[in-house]
């Protein structure tokens, strides 16, 4: 249980700021060079903020709206709230303002701490359709000084008013910081959802302080742990590993000098906790295959050879079985040669723990990183369950499932197949949504909308979106998600959507990597114009072919699953975009809409021509929209028959 | 007091007193000077069509004069001999085009340079290596005498000297002005990139201008040669052309050779009159100091144009 | 592939311009230099110390000092034989007039006259460029040798001609004289090289070598950000010339023990220049890598046929030493203008960038 | 009454410059007011490039004079044009190529190092503490123009557009109180552009600085200039707010080509 005088995220820094006061609590890397923050600067940073929002007028239970890329100011601003008693809701950096409008509208958030005058510029347009979003305040000035809005200042003039306002109020920080208990609620997320508007999910501190100490309990962080904060601020997962755990365990965070450096950035810091989606483990793997490519003959064929060795051993090792005596002479010399410089150069060299989580991941892509010797392993969770509900415990992981749940969390399968689980982590409810929250929450259990089987050694597995989960019209189990992470493992595959429910066969309509594929068509010479006319190449086709049949062959072996072979797919003309509401902020495909926006499409993936008219709405940036029209190819996949040896 | 007098007056009251002295010391100063120009004249060449300062012209001339005397000793009749000396020298300006021109091709003339004077000490190495490093008679059937034509003593080599380094500067001025390939090795020397795009054959034009040079540096060698022997100082020499090619300009073919006589006699008068007060054997240094003074007054030299910068 | 980066990053702008900000390149420097003050001395033949490892030190002094004025501020110069020479005379002047001074006090004020001396050659260099600078410099070059060798006050009257080290001591060692120990004499020059290298390196890091090599690359725009174009030039000419200097007195009075003035005649100006060309121009390390790989070729060449079993005569080794040289100038002009520093820069970022192709 | 208008910031009078026969400047004037961004067009060899580099000191003016800051600086060399507060950009960028990013940004805060050549030498005390200032102040700027991933490129590697910036860096580097950019954005595609006009306008906006900026895209004149004055064949033929001049049909005879009698 929590001790009493340490049951919010506000007291809990204060305690840091006694206990290790000199301690680095945050860093950034800003005008060249890493700035520092110990956790006495913190505190006092937080208190400064506080005390001005306190001076502007935030009372108990006000909303605060925080937007901007991962900084320093932002997180002392969700701290400063809570020890107010308010309540930080934080919103993707680069969601446009139709989303921002919905969600402060739904939030009813008064105010707002933002990063820069993008954000401010959105905000003010926001600001004319919620009239209730007072205060505005801002942390980098640039390009602003001429703004003369109301309710509009700067951090430093907000912190300014918080001294004015310690002065005639003293030791209000540290009352209101008293009055917060355990179960007042600490932050509200919004959801990307794949499905409708976005939720706020609203978690307490205990939620979020209990995992999160369950956490760095299973798997032994200390306070000298080094993490990278890039990922969106308003994704659980960022929450739950740059600001819960850090307070809780008191290691440091590290913000990028922007969204460009993050990769050169991992490399200076090295961090040694490190989690990211599976689109950025795939996003470096893709990076390091283009750069070895790239390089001498010689050079390509040793790597290739010894990533080959690693994922000998690998296998084995998973295996518990001891890997053969020469692979083990060999892999030493990889570590010196290969995998040691790899991870040095990738900045992954001092990982001791890393996740992946929020989506699925293929296993030949974790294969990869374990072979390296960078200890990734699966996460299972979501923001309802404050981020963390399985962990792959050290020394017994698997590819492909999630691992053991936390202590005090419990799981069972529901007869649909659909994942259930309880625990202090559970969330409160959706905000001002009681029908969403009496659908996902039952007596303290959490419909996860995840299907699920637990294997022999109590290992969770997930197999796919338990609304997806379909059948195929003769009946076979049709997990989409599952098989697209296989078809994503390949360097040459950025995005898939897999179709088949009710259908005879599986179909995939798939978006070539404009990276990989482009790099591989210029070695050949294949010259292209446009993504569009890229992704019809005939000589492109056949490489996704030789793609699909790869997948193919993996399913072949995993029992009820080798009827969804794909038997046949097509390349789509536009890369699928969260501009277009086709996947969310994550990347996560939007099933449903995808569904009804290239109904045309999926119908001749099954009318056996081979090639389909298409025309569909582009929205640009700046939001004007455009429209895209093609001739779609659609070809056979060479799908096998169970029995045939590989 | 008597040194203002011994260094403004001195030096002039004896020259008056002596004039046939006087003539001797500039005729002696003149051939000199011949020698200077003939040397310069290499160095104008080449700067001319490729903006390259050619600090190797010195050891093209040593290698000259050492394959000259070499095939000679070893028994060549002359004429021959001078006809094998031309086809290596030729050859030489293909290999030296082919492998240190080419690659550096749009360096910047820093560079161009100082791969001359890789080229300098290449050169010197191969050609003593070839043919032995002691100093070598070379006798051109010209007796080394003088004659005495009224009153001043002349010495037959020396205007031999001067007669070659007469025509070579008659045609080679021609060659410029007038012929078709004259034309086009001004136009590369302006900018190599400017002649390749509008046709101009640039490794021939190269191969040929270097070819030029090395005959020139050939007659160099062997007026030098003849007067005071086949030796490795020879290629110290491309170093006076330097003060030479200051007064001249480095672009002007007639520069060249008035620069090389004005240097030529200044050194032998400075040497004659002024040495002695103090020490002597001034004559190395005097002539870097004049092109000094002189470079102070007109960084262009006499007849090299204005370069302009460009901002 | 040796290289650990991960990790290390910076958080203040002195660790980000550092010398070697890479924790593993300080490490192999703060070895290397311990053991080169220790290593040598004790184990070194007299043979290496007084065959390889002084006249390398002496003549990394001189490039690191043309490479100052060629490299970074683009004044070519083939004065660098004469400023030595100024050096080396104004130490034995020195020394015999004031025999009390210590030695080193004696180096570095040689260099303070050697640098008097290059300002006044450097004046030219305001109104002219490029090859005509060249000449300013060799009327340098011509006019000093010519000046040590007819003046007799320079050599004290002596009817050789010659100067020699006399005796000194530093700490109660013999440094210079006859008795003075090759390694002794090997200490004191690492020393002074060391120092001055550093010296070097913190001038070219810092405002001085920027403003330097602006005059360098385009010095229109440096003037129209107020470099003072004189000023810089006299101020590189000077530091340049007090680092000949030092080196001429090393050469004199630790190194040769005694020396004429055709111990700094214009090869020796040749000679240095190569080391700056093959070294690297502008880069202090390429300084210390051009010395070195020009003063251990001839003794490779020399050792060479006897591995290789063909003797062949001195002479002969001689005129292929001077052809390897040229060759070589001509060679690196192509491959690589910037010359061995920017190979070892190629080779350490290969490391870095391991596996990755550079 | 309108107020009387502040100080001209550059005072330009009669200033004529001849190369031999060729009259570049033909007694041009031309005031410049503090804070103001004005832009000088004019055809291909109008002048406008000469009449920049007489007011850096390139070369000095045949007649007439120049004043800034109230004060007569006609014959100044260029490096003490720098001293008086004014910095410039070239039309085909000057860079150091040998150096990197960052030290040709340092370059510009050259005036404002000064310190003892010993202390230097030892890059110890002062020498480091000024060192290290002024790298803070260079870092201010490289965030100012977004080339923070670029910092450590020698100059030489870098795109057309990204010299421009880097040279715009080095003259804010020097803190200008007048800041003369000879075509910022010749050879740029619309993106850069527009990077650089916003960059230009913060320039005039956060830092205060006077612009006088050469450009021959009517469009970029319009949006951000306050005061435009146009050169014909080195004589000045129009002077005013962006819309007078533009509507001024000398220029426009200037540019569509009329043929001069």
């Amino acid at each position: 249980m929590l001790e009493p005088g340490l049951d919010t995220f506000p007291k809990l820094a204060l305690r840091n700021a006694q206990r290790i006061p000199r301690n680095v609590a945050i860093r950034e890397k800003d005008l060249g060079i890493w700035q520092a923050y110990t956790w006495a600067q913190y505190v006092e940073q937080a208190r400064l903020i506080a005390l001005g929002l306190a001076a502007l007028g935030l009372a108990r239970g006000d909303k605060t709206a925080v937007v901007g890329d991962n900084r320093p100011e932002l997180y002392w601003a969700m701290l400063a709230t809570q020890a107010l008693g308010g309540i930080p809701v934080p919103l993707y950096q680069d969601s446009i303002e139709k989303e921002m409008q919905y969600i402060v509208g739904h939030a009813e958030a008064r105010f707002a701490v933002v990063e820069d005058q993008e954000q401010v510029d959105k905000l003010l347009h926001v600001r004319e359709q919620c009239p209730m979003l007072e205060w505005i305040v801002y942390a980098d000035p640039r390009g602003l000084r001429h703004y003369r809005e109301r309710g509009l200042l700067g951090l430093d003039e907000l912190q300014e008013r918080g001294r004015k306002f310690a002065i005639d109020n003293p030791g209000h920080f540290d009352r209101e910081v008293a009055k917060g208990a355990a179960d007042d609620l600490a932050i509200i997320l919004y959801t990307s959802g794949t499905t409708g508007q976005p939720k706020g999910a609203m978690l307490s501190h205990r939620n979020l302080m209990v995992t999160a100490r369950n956490a760095i309990a299973h798997e032994g962080l200390t306070s000298s742990e080094e993490v990278l904060a890039y990922l969106p601020m308003a994704w659980a997962g960022d929450h739950m590993f740059s600001f819960a755990q850090s307070l809780v365990a008191g290691f440091t965070t590290n913000c990028p000098e922007s969204a460009a450096t993050v990769l050169h950035d991992l490399r200076e810091i090295g961090p040694t906790y490190f989690f990211a989606p599976p689109r950025i483990w795939e996003n470096i793997l893709t990076s390091v295959m283009i750069r070895i490519d790239d390089a001498s003959w010689v050079k390509r064929r040793m790597v290739h050879f010894f990533l080959d060795v690693a994922r000998r051993v690998e296998e084995r090792r998973l295996g518990r079985r001891a890997a053969a005596f020469g692979d083990r002479l060999l892999y030493a010399l990889g570590r010196v040669l290969v995998y040691g410089p790899l991870r040095d150069n990738l900045g992954m060299r001092r990982i001791r723990i890393a996740y992946t989580a929020g989506e699925a991941i293929g296993p030949e892509l974790l294969g990869f990183y374990r072979s390296l010797g960078v200890n990734v392993k699966q996460v299972y969770g979501m923001t309802e369950s404050s981020a963390l509900v399985s962990i792959q415990k050290d020394g017994d992981v698997k590819l492909d499932t999630v691992g053991t749940p936390l202590p005090e969390i419990e799981v069972r399968i529901a007869a649909s197949g659909e994942v259930m689980y309880r625990g202090p982590g559970v969330f409160l409810g959706y905000h001002k949504n009681p029908e969403a929250t009496a659908e996902t929450l039952e007596g303290g259990w959490v419909h996860s909308g995840d299907a699920g089987v637990f294997d022999r050694d109590g290992h969770l597995k997930i197999i796919d979106r338990a609304k997806d989960l379909g059948r195929l019209a003769d009946g076979t189990m049709f997990p989409p998600k599952y098989i697209e992470n296989k078809l994503k493992f390949s360097p040459y595959v950025r995005e898939a959507v897999c179709v088949g429910g009710e259908r005879p066969f599986v179909g995939a309509l798939i978006n070539i990597d404009p990276g990989s594929v482009g790099n591989w068509a210029e070695r050949r010479g294949i010259a292209y114009t446009s993504y569009t006319d890229l992704a019809q190449k005939p000589e492109v086709y056949e490489l996704i072919r030789q793609e699909v049949a790869r997948v193919n062959r993996s399913l072949l072996d995993e029992g009820p699953l080798a009827g969804a072979q794909i038997r046949r797919f097509l390349l789509l003309h536009k890369e699928l975009d969260p501009d277009d509401q086709e996947i969310t902020r994550t990347r996560k495909v939007r099933r449903g809409f995808i569904g009804q926006k290239y109904a045309g499409l999926i119908d001749a993936l099954y009318s056996g021509g081979d090639h389909v008219k298409v025309e569909a709405q582009v929205t640009y940036e700046d939001g004007r929209t455009g429209t895209v029209r093609a001739e779609v190819r659609i070809h056979d996949a060479e799908a096998f028959a169970p029995g045939i040896v590989r | 007091m008597d040194l203002l007098y011994a260094v403004f007056v001195g030096p002039f009251r004896d020259m008056v007193t002596a004039p046939t002295f006087l003539a001797e010391v500039l005729i002696g100063g003149v051939a000199a000077g011949l020698m200077y120009s003939l040397v310069a004249l290499g160095f104008v060449l080449i700067f001319k069509a490729s903006g390259v300062f050619n600090f190797a012209q010195g050891a093209m001339v040593l290698f000259s004069a050492l394959t000259l005397v070499g095939l000679m000793e070893r028994g060549v009749p002359m004429v021959l001999a001078l006809g094998l000396t031309i086809g290596v020298m030729v050859a030489l300006a293909f290999a030296i085009e082919r492998v240190v021109l080419r690659p550096l091709v749009n360096q910047e003339h820093i560079i161009l340079f100082m791969a001359t004077i890789g080229l300098n000490f290449f050169l010197e190495g191969l050609g003593e290596m070839v043919w032995g490093a002691n100093v070598k008679r070379l006798d051109l059937g010209i007796p080394d005498e003088s004659f005495m034509a009224a009153g001043i003593l002349i010495n037959k080599l020396e205007m031999a000297a001067a007669a070659t380094a007469a025509i070579l500067v008659g045609v080679l001025a021609v060659f410029f002005q007038s012929t078709k390939i004259g034309r086009a090795l001004r136009a590369v020397a302006d900018d190599h990139e400017a002649a390749l795009s509008i046709g101009i054959p640039l490794r021939t034009i190269w191969v040929v201008v270097w070819s030029v040079a090395g005959l020139v540096a050939l007659a160099a060698g062997i007026m030098w040669g003849a007067k005071s022997g086949v030796q490795f100082s020879l290629s110290l020499i491309a170093l006076k052309a330097l003060p030479v090619l200051i007064l001249g300009g480095f672009t002007s073919v007639p520069g060249a050779i008035v620069g090389g006589l004005i240097i030529g006699t200044g050194e032998k008068i400075g040497e004659v009159y002024w040495g002695p007060l103090v020490g002597g054997a001034i004559e190395n240094w005097f002539a870097y100091v004049v092109a000094l003074a002189f470079l102070l007054v007109r960084p262009q030299g006499l007849f090299g144009e204005k370069i302009i910068e460009r901002v | 592939m040796i290289y650990r980066e991960a990790g290390q990053f910076k958080t203040s702008y002195a660790a980000d311009q550092a010398v070697f900000p890479i924790v593993q390149d300080r490490v192999v420097v703060g070895a290397f230099l311990a053991l080169a003050f220790v290593l040598p001395p004790a184990l070194a033949s007299e043979y290496w110390l007084q065959a390889v490892l002084i006249p390398f030190l002496v003549y990394a002094m001189a490039t690191v000092g043309l490479n100052l004025l060629t490299g970074y501020a683009g004044q070519v110069s083939l004065g660098t034989g004469g400023f030595m020479a100024v050096g080396a005379y104004a130490a034995f002047k020195l020394t015999t007039g004031f025999p009390g001074l210590s030695i080193l006090l004696v180096f570095v004020l040689a260099g303070v006259i050697a640098a008097l001396v290059g300002i006044v050659f450097g004046l030219p260099s305001l109104r002219i460029k490029g090859f005509y600078l060249a000449v300013a410099t060799l009327a340098a070059q011509f006019f000093l040798i010519w000046l040590f060798n007819k003046v007799g006050w320079f050599v004290n009257y002596a009817s050789s001609g010659t100067i020699t080290a006399p005796p000194r001591t530093v700490m109660g060692f013999m440094v210079t004289g006859p008795e003075a120990t090759a390694a002794a004499r090997y200490v004191v020059a690492l020393g002074l090289v060391v120092v001055f290298g550093v010296v070097a390196k913190n001038l070219v890091r810092g405002r001085i070598g920027r403003s330097w090599m602006a005059i360098r690359d385009r010095d229109i725009a440096a003037e129209i950000i107020g470099v003072r174009p004189l000023r810089t030039k006299l101020l590189a000419f000077a530091i340049s010339s007090f680092y000949c200097g030092i080196a001429g007195s090393m050469l004199v009075f630790l190194f040769l023990g005694s020396a004429e003035t055709q111990a700094f005649d214009i090869n020796q100006s040749f000679l240095v220049l190569f080391m700056v060309i093959i070294g690297g121009l502008g880069s202090i390390l390429g300084s210390f890598l051009g010395a070195a790989f020009i003063v251990l070729t001839p003794i490779f060449l020399t050792n060479a046929p006897h591995w290789l079993g063909l003797d062949i005569s001195v002479a002969l080794q001689k005129q292929i030493e001077v052809m390897i040289f040229g060759g070589l100038i001509i060679f690196f002009l192509i491959v690589e203008p910037h010359g061995l520093a920017r190979l070892w820069q190629i080779a350490k970022e290969k490391l870095r960038l391991w596996p990755f192709p550079h | 009454m309108t107020p009387a208008p502040p100080p001209a910031l550059l005072e330009v009078a009669g200033v004529s410059v001849r190369f031999g026969a060729v009259q570049a400047l033909d007694r041009v004037s031309l005031s410049v007011r503090r804070g103001e961004v004005i832009a000088i067009i004019g055809p291909n060899g109008a002048g406008k490039t000469t009449l920049l580099n007489v007011i850096s000191g390139f070369y000095h003016p045949s007649e007439g004079h120049i004043r800034f800051e109230g004060r007569d600086r006609t014959r100044l060399a260029p490096y003490d044009v720098a001293a008086l507060g004014i910095a410039r950009t070239f039309q085909n960028v000057a860079l150091f190529k040998g150096m990197s990013v960052l030290d040709n940004i340092m370059t510009g805060r050259l005036l404002k190092m000064k310190g003892s050549f010993l202390l230097d030498a030892l890059y110890w005390g002062p020498a480091k503490a000024q060192e290290l200032e002024h790298r803070a102040f260079v870092e201010r700027i490289i965030d100012f123009l977004e080339i923070q991933a670029i910092r450590k490129t020698p100059a030489g590697r870098l795109p057309y557009g990204l010299q421009k910036r880097v040279e715009l860096a080095r003259a804010l580097a020097a803190e200008p109180t007048l800041l003369l950019l000879d075509e910022p954005m010749a050879g740029m595609n619309v993106e850069e552009k527009e990077d650089m006009c916003r960059f230009i306008l913060d320039v005039n906006r956060e830092f205060g600085t006077t612009i006088a900026l050469i450009e021959h895209d009517m469009s970029v004149v319009m949006d951000i200039s306050d005061h435009v004055a146009a050169l014909d064949y080195g004589r000045k033929i129009a002077d005013g707010t962006p819309d007078e001049v533009r509507t001024d049909q000398a220029v426009i005879d200037a540019y569509l080509g009329v043929s001069h009698v």
